[in-house]
């Protein structure tokens, strides 16, 4: 229900930094980066007692791409100190409402928007892809691994190349099938691709297909429950998405990359509150800022593989090893 | 006497009018009992009430004296009542055993037992000679069949009491023949028939016993042993009707369509129209005599546009208006009282208004520079209407609710409005009432005596021999003959027409 | 005939009552405040000049939108294609917003047609395919939504941008955003595009109703066989109502190009503004005015629900429900007119 | 990739993305055939999978194994019950039926994402646990070339749309009910006057497609997406409608238009392996499903008729 909005609204404004988002159309509960960055906002809220709604933190979801701006808007209206809007689909939206809302502050995911006003947070996704493309490099069995896209485009493009990179870094010899299901949404496509990947021979997938990648796990694990001493792997992506390859006494999910939006989200806010609001810059969240990285579920990775994943941690964070993007 | 079929003081109202007032009919059992009044007089209405299809305000029926109440078809099946309907009531893509055993299915482990059915479909066939095809699809058998099937279905339920409505309107004459026999042989196999028609020969002909209803109300029942045709007309009317239309000398005059060698092929490449010569003069009528589907239609649908033929020439006034657009046919003079009114005549959703510009929509005064000048199709109409006696509540009444019979005139006003030097009329007058035939009849001999060309065709020889000044008779996609309708009979007409020649066929010139 | 317009008027307005009513009892049974959700939707749409012009900025191309489903229907063709023919207008609007800087008085004008165009082109193929082949509209209008969608994604990555996610922002000499109606409206993004649609509605009904050509398309629509008989080119006039009709919807893909938005990005799916056009014009009766009315009540709705979760917690979907129960019922109206003429023979 | 190996990379996956769309568009058949316009298949679907999950969800841990069997029959019954909604509206009040089916969309997405947020309070469902899985048909998987291809590595549900089809072309075509049902489509006066109740033959072939819809949306939610979103359903109801004309209102035809859309999507997902392919951009792979379908139904597929009286309430005594 409603509620707790009024009792609150009075005291907390002085002290309390309010903050709130706006999601794109997948919602709150995503599973991905909506959702991550929730929790982050959340877990902001809970550790300056702030409630949820106005003048403490709260989130508009946006039913369409029209909705942006109405919501960001909104949000301001509300007197929200701080706005974010998430993925990289609101970059015009935050652009346009931050010149009409010049006394606002604005932070932006996955993208860049150049105004005083507003921080741009990004993640270099090659980086963690780098690192899950080394443990799918060592991991396969038949030299094949695969990467489902959702759509393609700039940013999907830093996952399939940090991944084929690192694969390749691992091990010279594996092939990389690389197929893009062509949406985001539709979980029956990400099936189909992954089935026939692995139907080529392929063992370990790694996607970054949003709701299409659903698919991917339910191939793999359909495929793992008929054949248990077949060998059928997905790499997760920007959540530990573990418990989405759980099978009836198996696990296919080998590892995913995580996206720290959350450390992100609540990392911002909490420099915004300390009267440190980088406005106008990029803030670039890769393996050194801990902002991308390797699920903590690693029981399917071997203590060699884990290991070795680490050394080429370090070697990217120290700088030996740049990892292109395009 | 028992009666097998009483209807008493039936009222039924529709909204806004009363359909039936008080009728009583009373059947004999063994009878052919004719029903008989104007369009629209609640015919239809009184008989859908015997079979269970609406139900009556107010009235009694009685089954062989036993008062019963139908609410609805299945009762009326029960009771033995079986009903053939004006318009029939077949599924086009199903087979003819399909339609007759539909709702009442043999089956066998709750499969349709198709080899049984159409067993005792043939068994009853035989029994009353309604030949069938038991495993012909409707839409391939010929409107004679269809009928079959439909007289069929009522005995495969056990009908002992049979209802034909209009059964005569869409048949060709040696269809009615057929038909008049199989009614017989119903009668002697002990059923009953209530027979509506507006053909007071067909009664003469048939039927023991009519009842005229006038407008709803019943007029009363008469023997007809003791009645004539003339009696009976102006009872179901109200005043007297000329039966043969007053009709002047033709005056030919020059040739206003000349076919030559018209050969056209159906979608299927079969050839339907053979090397035709036809040719009309203005002022005269050329009616065209033959059995359905030896190419009337495909002939009307070439000439009008609707169909192209392959080769030969068609000739209006001289110029060729072979397989040009309809447009271009319209414009250079034909008007065409098409067969279908319903598929082709109107567009049964515009008012009735809009329905008479329906070629001349975008010519002036109906529209200026692209718009529709509403003033002047009002207008319009409003003086069609008026001039040809259409029924309606108003032009802007919507077509689909008048009565075929006006549906029609508007349809006749329309055409002959616009003065065309050649004038089609297809089957002008199917399903009319007496008073409208002759209405119809006289206005296409007026076009002829203002000069015109009018080309009739129809499947009954009475209407061909009355209007027409000559008569072509049309087999197998060629005129075979061409006669004069004072020198010859309906005898050698039906000869001609079942493709023996002129010689055979005993002319007597 | 007095009765028929007085029923034109009454029926619709009780059918969204009732969904008014339906709303709040579903909202009291799963246990949210009715009151506080309908204030809530109340100021989401009234409550701020704001909110006013951004419901004007999304009835804008429902309106169109619906004018395309209308009109093919109106000449008795379902167009499901119309969310195509939007994505295709709204891109090839943005193409020629991008692609030149020219005098406003032609660079406008042009994306306009352009997108007019474009759509035009999404709605002759199937057009095309009806009149030629018989093909069935409905699933070919179903496939080239997909292919529309699949195909500009394409072009916006590989034509409007360098593998990108959407295109250049249009200059403004091809933007329909109005600094008046902003300044009205404190910064909303309604545009002058409201005046387009109402054109358009008046368009469509002056097409129809009084020009030779609507007469013929009418005639096409009810009795294709009537109409060739009375001389009329049933083919062309096939293919010209659903040019006409993707015309309408590649405009309203310019109120989203030129307007809304000014770019176009890459879609993950439908817009749905298509699709919610097939409901505005049935809801409109498929009449002009009936279409003005329906989308400005849609959008209303849709931009009023934005503010319910936050303002009074009730779920944006209750809205949904609501459009869905009034569609139940306006296309249910023979029972309320059934009812209306019990009350009135009682009352007499 | 030889084409063998080719056909059996791609035929198992055409399949199992086919059996939804073959189940809605079987249910679609039912209620077209009847006379009755049914564009809310997708809404139908949409409560399918909504009741299928939640249902899941909810009984996982009592029922195990038997869970997707029986979340399947709640998504039939819910399917059956909102189409009920569609029966009233288009048959007894005589709506126009494609706007009352533009209403059971609308309605059936918003009243399950409604009913979600209600529940969990959140925008989309978890994962379900039980599912169907995959498998080999005895003997027949056997068989050499065809076995591999048809009848291994499928889910249950798969095998028993096919069937279903089959049972359906029956129904249709070999009993009384199926001759009832269509002759209500084409003539209903006809059929009234030989006593079939034309109202309760509509009822009861919009009940069955919101039925078959729901197994449909079910067997979608169950086997692929495995939670329910508001991105679940998107298009697939229309997709199973493109079916049902495609397949010329034919069991087996929509069977074969459901499989051939399958085959389409499998053959633009391996295209981009092909050596002479794989270079085109992905976007002509993407449209060769929706374009092959268009060259189909131009190229020879033709014409197709649809039931005589679809879309047209039936009123006794109208001419
Ligand atoms: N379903 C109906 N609804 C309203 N009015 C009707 C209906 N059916 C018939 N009527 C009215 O009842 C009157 C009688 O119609 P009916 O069909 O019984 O005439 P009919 O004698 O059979 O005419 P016809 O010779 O043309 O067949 C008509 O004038 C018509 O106005
Ligand atoms: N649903 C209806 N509403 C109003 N009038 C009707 C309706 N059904 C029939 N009628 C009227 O009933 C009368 C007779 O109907 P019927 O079906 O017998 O037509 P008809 O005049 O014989 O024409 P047709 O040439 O088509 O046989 C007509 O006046 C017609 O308008
Ligand atoms: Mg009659
Ligand atoms: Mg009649």
């Amino acid at each position: 229900g409603s509620s707790g909005e009024k009792d609150n609204a009075g005291e907390d404004k002085k002290e309390g930094f309010s903050v709130a988002m706006v999601t794109d159309t997948g919602g709150v509960d995503d599973k991905s980066f909506n959702q991550s960055a929730w929790e982050g906002i959340q877990s902001y809220g809970e550790d300056n007692g702030l409630k949820k709604g106005q003048g403490g933190f709260d989130y508009a979801q946006s039913q369409s791409d029209a909705d942006y701006e109405t919501n960001l808007n909104k949000l301001v209206r509300q007197k929200f100190d701080l706005v974010y809007g998430i993925g990289y689909l609101m970059t015009d939206a935050v652009t346009k409402i931050a010149d009409q809302q010049k006394d606002a502050k604005f932070a932006i995911v996955d993208s860049v928007v150049d105004k005083p006003n507003v921080a741009s947070i990004t993640f270099k996704e090659h980086e963690g892809s780098y690192l899950v493309g080394v443990a799918a490099g060592l991991s396969t069995k038949s030299n094949k691994v695969g990467f489902v896209g959702g759509m393609e485009g700039s940013l999907i493009k830093k996952f399939e190349v940090g991944f084929v990179e690192g694969v390749k870094a691992a091990n010279p010899d594996a092939e990389v099938i690389v197929q893009y299901a062509g949406t985001f949404s539709d979980a029956a496509k990400g099936q189909q691709v992954a089935e026939i990947m692995y139907g080529q021979g392929a063992d370990v997938i790694y996607h970054a297909a949003g709701g299409a990648g659903n698919g991917v796990f339910t191939a793999a694990v359909d495929l793992k429950t008929k054949s248990p001493d077949k060998d059928v792997w997905v790499i997760g992506v920007d959540r530990d998405q573990h418990e989405l390859g759980e099978g009836d006494g198996f696990n296919v999910t080998l590892t995913s990359m995580v996206k720290g939006v959350d450390v992100a989200v609540k990392d911002l806010a909490e420099k915004a509150k300390g009267g440190d609001f980088p406005g106008g810059e990029i803030i670039e969240y890769g393996l050194k800022e801990n902002g991308v990285g390797i699920a903590p579920t690693q029981d399917n990775l071997s203590e060699d593989v884990i290991a070795k994943v680490d050394e080429y941690k370090q070697k990217i964070i120290d700088g030996e090893i740049t990892v292109p993007f395009e | 006497m028992e009666y097998v079929i009483e209807m008493l003081g039936i009222r039924k109202e529709f909204p806004g009018i009363v359909a039936n007032d008080n009728i009583n009919l009373q059947v004999k059992k063994g009878e052919i009992h004719a029903l008989l009044g104007e369009n629209g007089a609640g015919k239809s209405t009184l008989m859908n009430v015997l079979f269970g299809l609406y139900q009556p305000e107010k009235g009694e029926i009685r089954v062989k004296g036993k008062p019963v109440s139908i609410t609805n078809p299945n009762i009326a099946n029960d009771l033995g009542i079986g009903m053939v309907h004006q318009h029939f009531m077949l599924v086009n893509n199903f087979s003819v055993t399909e339609n007759i055993i539909l709702g009442n299915e043999p089956t066998q482990s709750g499969k349709i037992n198709l080899k049984d059915a159409e067993k005792q479909v043939k068994d009853i066939s035989e029994k009353y000679g309604l030949a069938v095809n038991p495993s012909a699809k409707i839409s391939d058998i010929s409107v004679g069949m269809q009928q079959r099937v439909e007289i069929l279905k009522t005995l495969y339920r056990g009908a002992e009491i049979l209802i034909f409505d209009e059964p005569t309107a869409v048949l060709t004459p040696q269809e009615i023949k057929e038909l008049i026999s199989i009614m017989k042989t119903l009668i002697k196999e002990g059923k009953s028939i209530i027979l509506i028609t507006h053909k007071l020969k067909e009664i003469m002909e048939v039927c023991d016993r009519v009842t005229v209803i006038r407008k709803g109300e019943g007029i009363g029942t008469v023997n007809v042993s003791e009645t004539n045709p003339n009696e009976l007309a102006s009872l179901m009317v109200g005043r007297e009707v000329l039966f043969t239309t007053e009709k002047t000398e033709p005056k030919p005059a020059a040739e206003v369509l000349k076919i030559e060698n018209l050969t056209v092929k159906d979608s299927r490449n079969v050839t339907v129209i053979d090397s035709l010569n036809l040719s009309v003069r203005a002022g005269e009528i050329v009616g065209i005599a033959g059995v359905d589907g030896n190419g009337q239609s495909e002939l009307i649908e070439s000439i009008t546009g609707l169909m192209s033929s392959e080769s030969g020439s068609i000739l209006l006034n001289g110029k060729d208006i072979r397989n040009q657009r309809p447009r271009k046919i319209t414009e250079a003079g034909v008007g065409h009282i098409p067969q279908d009114r319903h598929k082709h005549g109107l567009v049964l959703d515009f008012p009735v208004g809009e329905n008479m510009v329906l070629q001349t929509y975008y010519q002036k005064p109906f529209s200026k520079r692209g718009v529709l000048n509403f003033k002047a199709i009002y207008e319009k109409a409003e003086k069609l209407i008026k001039e040809f006696d259409v029924r309606t509540p108003g032009s802007s009444t919507l077509a689909r609710s008048l009565s075929g019979g006006n549906q029609q005139k508007a349809i006749i006003g329309r055409e002959i409005d616009r003065d065309p030097d050649l004038l089609i009329a297809a089957q002008p007058t199917r399903g009319l009432d007496v008073g409208a035939i002759e209405f119809i009849h006289r206005r296409l001999i007026e076009q002829r005596d203002k000069g015109k060309a009018v080309l009739l065709i129809s499947f009954e020889l009475e209407e061909i021999m009355n209007v027409s000044d000559k008569i072509a008779v049309i087999y197998e996609g060629k005129i075979v003959a061409i006669v004069n309708p004072k020198e010859t009979t309906e005898q050698e007409l039906g000869l001609l027409m079942a493709g023996s020649s002129r010689r055979e066929a005993g002319a007597t010139t | 005939m007095n009765l028929t317009r007085y029923f034109n008027i009454i029926v619709p307005a009780i059918a969204v009552l009732l969904g008014l009513i339906c709303g709040a009892v579903i909202m009291l049974i799963t246990g949210y405040d009715p009151v506080a959700g309908y204030a809530a939707l109340w100021n989401g749409i009234f409550g701020e000049t704001y909110y006013i012009g951004e419901t004007i900025r999304q009835l804008t191309p429902y309106i169109l939108a619906g004018l395309a489903v209308a009109f093919a229907f109106r000449t008795g063709l379902f167009n499901i294609g119309v969310e195509g023919q939007l994505i295709v207008g709204w891109f090839a609007a943005v193409w020629v917003g991008v692609a030149f800087e020219l005098p406003k008085i032609i660079h406008l004008p042009l994306a306009i047609l352009a997108a007019a165009l474009a759509g035009a082109l999404w709605g002759f193929i199937p057009g095309l395919l009806k009149a030629r082949f018989k093909v069935h509209e409905v699933i070919v209008t179903i496939m080239m939504n997909y292919i529309a969608l699949y195909l500009t994604n394409h072009l916006i990555q590989y034509v409007l941008s360098d593998k990108g996610d959407k295109s250049e922002t249009i200059f403004a000499s091809a933007s329909l955003s109005s600094p008046l109606f902003q300044e009205l409206t404190d910064y909303s993004r309604m545009h002058y595009g409201i005046f387009l649609a109402l054109i358009g509605a008046l368009v469509m009904w002056f097409l129809l109703e009084k020009t030779t050509k609507g007469y013929e398309l009418r005639s096409v629509g009810f009795n294709q066989n009537a109409a060739q008989y009375a001389g009329m080119n049933v083919s062309r006039n096939i293919i010209l109502s659903m040019v006409i009709s993707g015309a309408f919807a590649g405009i309203a893909g310019a109120m989203e190009g030129l307007g809304t938005f000014q770019y176009v990005s890459v879609k993950n799916g439908f817009t749905g503004v298509g699709f919610d056009g097939i409901a505005v014009a049935l809801l409109g009766g498929n009449t002009a005015i009936g279409i003005i009315f329906a989308a400005a009540l849609f959008g209303g709705l849709k931009v009023g629900a934005l503010n319910m979760p936050s303002e009074a917690g009730v779920p944006y979907e209750l809205v949904e429900i609501v459009i869905a129960l009034i569609i139940l019922f306006v296309a249910s109206s023979y029972f309320i007119r059934w009812i209306l003429l019990r009350f009135k023979k009682e009352g007499k | 990739m030889s084409i063998l190996h080719m056909l059996e990379l791609i035929i198992p996956t055409a399949l199992f993305v086919a059996a939804p769309l073959i189940f809605t568009a079987l249910g679609g058949m039912f209620s077209e055939r009847s006379g009755v316009v049914n564009i809310g298949l997708e809404g139908l679907m949409v409560i399918g999978a909504f009741v299928a999950i939640v249902f899941n969800l909810t009984f996982a841990d009592q029922f195990g194994d038997a869970t997707p069997w029986l979340s399947i029959l709640a998504a039939l019954a819910a399917g059956a019950l909102l189409s009920v909604l569609h029966a009233v509206a288009s048959i007894t009040f005589r709506a126009d039926q494609v706007v009352s089916g533009v209403a059971i969309n609308f309605l059936a997405i918003g009243l399950s994402l409604f009913l979600v947020k209600l529940f969990y309070d959140k925008g989309q469902t978890d994962r379900i646990t039980e599912s169907f899985s995959k498998i080999d048909i005895p003997v027949l998987s056997d068989i050499p070339v065809i076995g591999p291809l048809f009848f291994s590595n499928g889910y249950i549900t798969t095998y028993i749309a096919i069937l279903t089809a089959f049972a359906v072309w029956f129904v249709m075509y070999k009993t009384p009910f199926g001759l009832r049902l269509r002759a209500v489509g084409e003539h209903p006066m006809a059929a009234d006057t030989m006593g079939i109740n034309v109202t309760k033959m509509r009822y009861i072939g919009v009940i069955l497609s919101g039925a078959f819809a729901g197994v449909g949306g079910a067997v979608y939610a169950t086997i692929i997406a495995r939670d329910f979103s508001h991105a679940t359903i998107s298009g697939q109801g229309f997709m199973a409608l493109a079916a049902l004309i495609f397949g010329k209102w034919h069991p087996l035809g929509a069977m074969g238009a459901a499989i051939f859309f399958g085959l389409a999507q499998g053959l633009s997902v391996i295209g981009g392996q092909l050596p002479l392919l794989e270079d085109i951009p992905t976007m002509y792979l993407l449209i060769t499903p929706y374009v092959l379908t268009i060259l189909a139904l131009t190229g020879f597929i033709g014409r197709a008729d649809a039931p005589k009286a679809l879309g047209t309430p039936y009123e006794k005594g109208k001419r």
